[in-house]
């Protein structure tokens, strides 16, 4: 026992050391268990990310106002689930199955982006979630693009390429409407109402305050901190809104010269710890749909199985 | 009628079909067995809204004004539609899309082989197009049939279950009117009344190999192309044109 | 805010939730689990359908102008509804159906005895009408409370479930908002957050005869009456509006 | 066994006297056999057909286009399974049970009226189906009002009284639109279209070729003959159909002055003998809807069952 832990220190240094030096890690490297517990937290919650995301944006496929919108929301959804592959199968090179990720989702144990448990009320929300949210995400998926694990970051780096479409997509969706009527410019602007804040938090908490920031920064799983990428968010997403008129919903928001960034009210924790932890307002909605979705299909994957069985019987008996 | 407002009749027929076999297949994103299967689905259900762009497109020059796509897909009621009622039924369990799917498909596939012969330029470029996509859609639902027919006890009766619900919205694949005869006379669309055979014979191949049993009954439902749907269609309009309704005549 | 447009607010609020949760009821119709209750169900839709009008009607008297009570049902949009949450959710199995319309009913029996002893002449006489059928609605589902859950295993567990579901959803009956307080300052209407221990005492003694557990989780969700709802609602209203906005302004 | 048949003779006699003479029979009264066969035949066909003629109406509670119109259709399919109810009643005292019934029902044994197995496709086709087929439904049951089955013209004369309201309502809806905007006349136009020679199926084959009509007339189950009924409803339905501007579909339509009648087409009786068959557009839905809300609603009967075990057992416990 003992020994094992003299045994792990160089190994330790010696990974260490190829992290600060930018060397990928690949799935067969020696990594530390606290690495590969991280990871795969840190990778199935955002393949569940990627997937309960489909809800909010599925929940207007069949309503969407045009055929062109329709289709262009189908891809996006489409890409999603893309994403959501990708990264389960980037978390399975690391000994975690897909069904156990699953399980811990369907559990409670794994989280998705809290976000996703806003509601969608308004074909405005769709382009609000492109615009702000899939933009929050891509603040933060480049910043991953280097991450030391090298599956992870391949990931990253092809999705980087569709969230981009995907954020423009959105921000178009606004811009035609507040380019529109006044019922339009409503829904618009009651749109980045209610999204703004939600998208703030999807930052997380502030540095001081995140469970797993210093150690992940260290290892290179994390190579921003949650403040930095906000600030660079907010500054962008705050340009683009009053570029088509929209009001930011903050009454402290203010450009700072001496920063050269804009200065921003406070978040609400109170809020986000309560939808983090589950009383958000769609957080049991999401969980039984995608348990439902997965109890439904149950038979079909058992068929699967019972026919790739049967073919294998066939073909060893052959 | 002119040519071509009966090419645009059935461009609208066409893009109705597709449109509404679409959104049956779109209901199903984040609701699938798993999910590749919701990408897979979602990407077909891409490919059927494709498809309805373009006829509705084509369509939409031939009759000229301000109909755009989007005149035909929101704002004409259940009684205008004019879809077969096969693509309109609700999406029922996995095993009642994939069996709709396959028996629309392996329609599909012969049908748009045709009309890529047709006269008529844009169609048979609309055609081609599908013809590809239809390629890649019966290879994946004849795959599912095998799977499901063959797989468990509990998916081969879910699967002859679906077969029998379905058998008697076939027959309407093959229908011919008075639109049809017109177009078929000249070229410009195929009959499909010629294509049941070719159909019939793949199809109970197909359900041979996945170890289900042809039906039997010789029910008919038909109906579609005058307007005379299932009770579903206008509930799913309802959804689809909710917003479009609601806020009528602006731009999205 | 003027008093009457006050009032005018507070009515259609409470015409929203009886037409939402009587959207909900009316359709069980032909899908009860007997006839009798098929009867019974579209009777307490009915009831609330009722409801809904002579809440819209007032409204309409007080916002004057061309609104009538359809003006409200049929042409506002989901983020205008400011009905309760617990009023839309789906209509679920059975179970959901009975102990939603129990966890409801037994705060709306309070709440029309209080509305009653309104100032406003109209609310007192509309809560004197719905109060006579909350009576006959709670004994109705407090019979079905005790027969599902102290009938077998599997109706206990559903109604257990549907219970724990909805428990979240009961608080938001209680809010009170700056419409409220102005309303209840003036003797208008109730301050329904002192009707919560009397409602929380009517549940519970209820939930243990009928042998289920009073849900623990203190969760909750609100925003009803904000207009911040489920995605359940938008597919409600483009179902019911469906129609008047096909065909907008007309006479039916 | 031959003393049964010798011994009946005389009470056959003694009931068909009694059935001449306009006396009601009653439940514990002697009757033949086939007079009860016939008559639960009849009566939970009837009663099938109240439950089974939700559907098509109920399919548009939801979307009814006024409250006001809203609220009448409720109540107006409440009716209908309040008539489904007393129609299962009657039929109960002739000793069949409603289980039984209903599964006749499920299992294709037992008919309901043909015309529901037609869609309701449009607003419309609710005031088509309350003019034209209650009015069908109302000349019919006013006929059977002083049939011979004591509770069957009993609760005959109760639905009589509702149906007529029906009736009015139906009318007036087709008046509105007719009132209305072009689209609402074609609509209307639509609907008397569709549901015209489905409600002159109504009354069933001419009376040479209906199966149970002379004996039933014999016992007064029956009161008037099909084509005689038919004849009726043609005459009032075409007035009315006139009367708002409506066509009558049916371009052999003429007043016959010697008759003092209208002259009608031929009905299409293959389509009547394939829709009764079970190949009408709506039959396998119609069937599949009643029997998923049956099934659907089995957990609820049997827990009302075990709880009034319990109950019992308690009391007599006690």
């Amino acid at each position: 026992m003992m020994n094992d832990n003299v045994v792990a220190l160089p190994d330790e240094h010696k990974f260490q050391a190829r992290i600060d030096a930018e060397e990928k890690i690949e799935p067969k490297d020696w990594m530390p268990e606290g690495y590969r517990k991280n990871l795969i937290r840190q990778m199935s919650q955002h393949a569940h990310s990627e997937v309960v995301g489909e809800q909010p944006e599925g929940n207007w496929i069949t309503r969407a106002p045009s055929l062109e919108r329709k289709a262009i929301l189908l891809a996006k959804v489409q890409d999603e689930a893309g994403h959501g592959l990708y990264l389960y199968s980037a978390a399975e090179t690391l000994g975690a199955t897909r069904d156990e990720m699953i399980e811990a989702l369907h559990e409670g144990k794994a989280k998705y982006a809290s976000i996703f448990n806003y509601p969608s009320l308004t074909w405005a929300d769709i382009g609000a979630i492109g615009w702000l949210v899939d933009s929050a995400a891509i603040v933060n998926q480049v910043s991953l693009q280097n991450t030391s694990y090298g599956p992870y970051a391949r990931a990253m780096i092809r999705i980087c390429k569709e969230e981009s479409f995907h954020q423009r997509q959105g921000y178009h969706i606004m811009m035609t409407l507040m380019d529109g009527s006044d019922e339009q410019k409503a829904m618009a602007q009651d749109a980045i109402n209610r999204w703004w804040w939600p998208a703030m938090m999807m930052f997380g908490p502030h540095d001081g305050e995140s469970a797993h920031s210093a150690q992940s920064m260290k290892w290179k799983i994390k190579r921003r901190s949650n403040d930095d990428l906000r600030q660079q968010w907010v500054d962008q997403a705050v340009q683009q809104a009053h570029a088509i008129g929209l009001e930011v919903p903050d009454d402290d928001l203010t450009w700072n010269e001496e920063r050269g960034h804009y200065d921003f009210g406070p978040i609400d924790w109170d809020e986000f710890n309560r939808v983090i932890a589950g009383d958000g307002p769609c957080n049991r909605q999401r969980l039984a749909h995608h348990k439902k979705a997965h109890d439904d299909g149950a038979w079909v994957r058992e068929a699967m199985s019972a026919y790739d069985a049967k073919r294998r019987a066939k073909s060893s008996a052959a | 009628m002119t040519d071509s407002a009966l090419i645009a009749k059935f461009a609208v027929r066409q893009g109705d079909d597709a449109l509404v076999l679409g959104h049956r297949l779109s209901e199903w994103t984040s609701r699938s067995p798993f999910l590749e299967e919701d990408l897979a689905l979602t990407n077909v259900a891409l490919d059927f809204v494709g498809r309805a762009r373009m006829f509705y497109q084509y369509a939409a020059t031939l009759t000229g004004g301000d109909a755009n796509e989007d005149t035909f897909a929101y704002t004409r009621d259940a009684r205008e539609f004019s879809n077969l009622l096969i693509c309109e039924l609700p999406r029922g369990d996995f095993a009642f899309t994939i069996c709709r799917q396959y028996l629309y498909d392996a329609f599909a596939l012969p049908f748009m082989q045709a009309l890529m012969k047709s006269s008529d330029q844009q169609l048979a470029a609309i055609a081609a197009k599908a013809e590809k996509e239809t390629k890649y859609h019966v290879r994946r639902d004849t795959d599912w049939m095998l799977r499901l027919g063959d797989g468990t006890e509990e998916s081969q009766g879910r699967m002859q279950k679906a077969l029998d619900d379905l058998w008697g919205y076939t027959g309407e694949l093959f229908d011919v009117d008075d639109v049809d005869r017109a177009l078929i006379a000249e070229g410009i669309v195929p009959d499909v009344s010629l294509l049941r055979d070719q159909w019939l014979e793949t199809v109970s191949d197909t359900i041979a190999r996945a170890n289900l049993e042809l039906p039997q009954a010789d029910w008919k439902a038909a109906g579609g192309r005058d307007g005379i749907h299932t009770e579903s269609l206008g509930f799913l309009l309802a959804e689809l044109q909710s917003v479009q309704r609601a806020y009528p005549g602006l731009k999205w």
